[in-house]
């Protein structure tokens, strides 16, 4: 009854992210933090990270959204616990050329891993928002701002 | 006015047919399904009567109208007023009553500053608003209808109170003397709500205004496209509507403010075209409706939307109403059989139109399910935040159908509602 | 900039009659005559191409942009979004940087506004206005660049200041520095004057303006149209120009804002489509260009207003300019020759426009006469009372050429102006 | 060279008048004056009126504009000097009437004399402006507005 399109979009492993979802967690002493909303929809986030010697050590987020918002949140923490912060920064702009590309760039499977479930998405102009939502929350929090 | 004549019978399938051809865009195919279009409470669609009049004008009498007196200028500033004769009878009021705008969030902001230009002018003391004055609007409210009163009270220092809701959306009429009071001022109450789909009781709220000398202030544009509209006859003292969702293009609207009101505002845009004599010291400004029209008009988008009038006038807004009444019906019994459904808005009188949380699943989602079939709807807060966090909600989705929705269309959308949960692995 | 590359060549008679091809509305006859437009400073006439984009965009992908999430939606979205992209470019700003209006009066409006806004909010306190302030326009302005500047001024008691026009209606350069203190906060001046048709030194006042920290706002409504533009080379702070005047359609505009000033600006009109989060109380604003863009915008339009860029770029803007110069020779030259004609303005560049005066004969007379071949000027004060009263004229008579105007238009039109008199039985 | 059209919005006596107005004249006692404008053009016309026992006894009035207001001006002066204020009321509803008939409706010959030269401006929408702009004023005039 659905495309192989759709199915593209919602690989299982992005259902399964979003049905139970890493990193939902309050940290303690957080030295960044950053709250995001999609103005179409409402969705927010709220992203949270401790760097510690130029490392991100823990990553923790609340916040309500849509299937795709909910398991890229699950996916980035799952991915840049205990990444440098300056090759975090390269996988956040890697991973906003490719969402923005209009499915012509993939995510590189060696960098993401299981994210490349997210691949799909590109192909959804209106839907790159909802991926990017916590990595934007990422940026700023990895800003200070 | 605004209930449906008992009489009129809804539109047949072969009507529906028949007007379907007129709209070429119902024939595209989107991610290899027939578009199944039930956004309609966003935008419209056009039929090519429309298309045809813009362009008809266009191509044989564009030129600048009321600033010309060549023959072309003449006739384009002829066929311009006409626009307005026409789209006035279509709502109920007086061509010098309507005032074009480009939608109706503008005519809502151009009477919001032009009570804030009263405030702050000796001349128009009988308008002016101050500290200790009341703004009423509802917790019904599209942003259109709210911010720009949000804002009229910061400028002025007037107070913002709103009638809310009860737990099914419906406005809480057992308030509205509490609320609307001696101190009120302005009362901006929606028609009916782009998210209930709901018509709220005009009448009541209206008498309420005027026997405590508030102006009151209709948000009318999802009903202009679907109900037979007769301002005068509500006894609202303005009123908005959008083009774009009454079968006209976008970049057209109508502001409607009874005569004796809107020749006694300030203007809001000032330019060309609105004045008598200008100095480099001061300007002073022609009577109502030009008075509100500074600078080149949108000629061609009236046009079409007098167009857009006549075609919808042609059917019979009562026949238009009874359609809208139809597809309401079919939508609600249909999400009604659906486990894990929660349609908003109380049941009763409603045009073509649900919006609807469906349990577990974001409306993005099942947006996008919906999507991938060729079925638009909308998803999202439907630019009314306060309400759908009155009603515990974020984001929900929004089915609305026109003239040319079919029961097939329904039907298709009812059983993709039914997939969605499967889809996603959620059952209840 | 505002200069013809020298080495850029006219268009040829040829490439004219090519032009005049996707004209539909030059085959229609007025009066028994073929139309000879010369009305082209008032509302272009808009080329096949510009019309089959809007009806293409509206049949194939109409629905609403920025709150959709479906196909058609993201569709719509993204040829809105890429016509923004285009205007921008055409006017050499980014993309961010232009805000969609109706026509550069809303323009104009919009910023007074906002301005205003920015006057009694203690957020916004670098923009603020207030007694002591001034603002400046010049004497050349139409009444869109002038009256909301006077309505900004009652509404923040700022004082307005004016360059005035020496005889011939040039600016007085000399006064400058005397005019433009450090007292200017806001100084708007015109690009090329609708009634003159000569190109301003924008760059002098913008050196003037920045060096007392005053912004500078361009109407570049009849620039636009007719040479090449570069907002960031001109190093202007705002400006406003209107697509009906550029082969687009009525109804669509632009507000063109330096990034971070644009982005410092509160909002003008409140509604959707503008918000982050709304309560019933307080609203919060996306950034520019969204900021300013509440309620549905003028999609169709836009996407049109972008075809018309892209018409024109075709011909190469250098070329278009210089077709210009070539219609303003020829009407100069011809007039120079009739007994009895003032010409308005001084020489040196111009765009393909002349204003003048009969002597003995009201200009609505030399008008109609005109009409009569089928000839369609302006008469009036061309919104522009405090220019003519300096003058001494109260209504002149304007022939205002396009990329479609021939010399044999130009030799019609001559030749009937060369008759008024006689008509009149008035002789010098 | 010139259309019939034109000749007959332009009639001699429409130029002679405009040439040479009557009723060009201050009034020293007037009972009541208006000054209108035509905002397209700017065109102004002031005219004075001076009523005696329910009489128009005199008519004066200064201004600019085309031939058609002009003429217009100084036929409405021939004509309403020692007529009655009523009936001069009633001739303003017929001149209106005519005008606005875009050639439908003739001004009566017997009524309006020399007047009827204006006939032609009613097929000229643009123009109607031009020739009501002295009657308005003399309406205002009349009531004292
Ligand atoms: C120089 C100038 N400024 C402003 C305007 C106003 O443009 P619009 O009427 O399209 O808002 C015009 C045209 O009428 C113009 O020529
Ligand atoms: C009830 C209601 N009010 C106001 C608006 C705003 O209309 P527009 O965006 O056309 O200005 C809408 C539509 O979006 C609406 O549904």
């Amino acid at each position: 009854m659905s495309s192989d399109e759709l199915n593209g979009l919602y690989q299982q492993l992005i259902l399964d992210h979003a049905k139970s979802p890493h990193g939902r967690v309050t940290l303690e002493h957080p030295t960044g933090s950053s709250h995001q909303l999609n103005p179409t929809c409402g969705d927010e986030i709220t992203l949270s990270i401790q760097v510690d010697a130029d490392t991100v050590a823990h990553v923790g987020w609340e916040g309500h959204g849509c299937t795709i918002s909910q398991s890229s949140a699950s996916l980035l923490s799952t991915l840049i616990e205990g990444r440098e912060v300056d090759d975090t920064r390269l996988l956040l702009e890697e991973f906003r050329t490719a969402m923005r590309s209009r499915g012509a760039i993939e995510l590189d499977e060696e960098r993401f891993e299981d994210a490349i479930a997210l691949n799909g998405v590109s192909r959804y102009v209106a839907r790159v928002k909802c991926a990017m939502l916590a990595w934007v929350a990422l940026e700023h929090a990895l800003d200070g701002k | 006015m605004t209930s449906t004549t008992p009489t009129a019978h809804t539109l047949t399938p072969a009507e529906i047919e028949t007007i379907r051809g007129d709209f070429p865009i119902l024939g595209v195919e989107v991610n290899g399904h027939p578009l199944v279009y039930l956004d309609s409470g966003a935008t419209s669609q056009k039929p090519v009567a429309v298309l045809d009049a813009e362009r008809n004008f266009t191509v044989r009498r564009n030129s600048a109208v009321h600033r010309g007196a060549h023959t072309l200028a003449a006739e384009a500033t002829e066929e311009f007023e006409d626009a307005r004769e026409t789209v006035a009878r279509f709502v109920g009021a007086d061509a010098d009553e309507i005032v074009w705008t480009s939608n109706a969030t503008e005519g809502l902001n151009l009477l919001a500053y032009a009570l804030s230009n009263a405030s702050f002018s000796p001349d128009f003391a009988s308008l002016k608003l101050s500290v200790g004055d009341e703004i009423v609007v509802t917790e019904q409210e599209h942003h259109a209808n709210l911010i720009p009163w949000q804002q009229l009270a910061l400028r002025t220092g007037a107070t913002l109170r709103f009638i809310p809701v009860d737990d099914d959306g419906r406005l809480r009429l057992d308030l509205l003397d509490e609320i609307v009071t001696e101190r009120a001022r302005v009362v901006a109450v929606t028609h009916v709500s782009n998210v209930l789909g709901t018509i709220n009781p005009v009448a009541d709220i209206v008498a309420r205004a005027h026997q405590v000398g508030a102006i009151v202030v209709l948000d009318a544009c999802q009903s202009a496209p679907h109900l037979p509209l007769d301002l005068h006859a509500l006894d609202v003292d303005f009123a908005v509507f959008s083009g774009h969702k009454m079968l006209a293009p976008t970049g057209i609207g109508g502001f409607y403010g009874r005569r004796a009101l809107l020749n006694a505002l300030p203007p809001f845009l000032t330019g060309g075209s609105m004045i008598t004599t200008v100095t480099m010291e001061a300007a002073q400004f022609l009577p109502a409706p030009q008075r509100f029209e500074a600078g080149t008009q949108r000629v061609a988008q009236s046009i079409a939307l007098a167009a857009a009038a006549d075609y919808l006038s042609a059917i019979g807004m009562d026949r238009v109403a009874a359609h809208g009444s139809h597809v309401s019906r079919r939508l609600l019994d249909g999400l009604a059989t659906i486990d894990g459904i929660r349609v908003l808005g109380a049941q009763g009188e409603r045009v073509g139109l649900a919006s609807f949380d469906v349990a577990g699943i974001h409306a993005h989602d099942v947006g996008q399910f919906l999507d991938d079939r060729g079925i638009a709807v909308r998803v999202g807060h439907h630019c009314a935040q306060p309400l759908h966090r009155r009603l515990g909600l974020t984001a929900t989705t929004r089915a609305s159908g026109s003239i040319y929705t079919t029961d097939d269309e329904i039907d298709l959308f009812l059983q993709a509602v039914s997939d969605v949960r499967g889809f996603f692995g959620v059952t209840s």
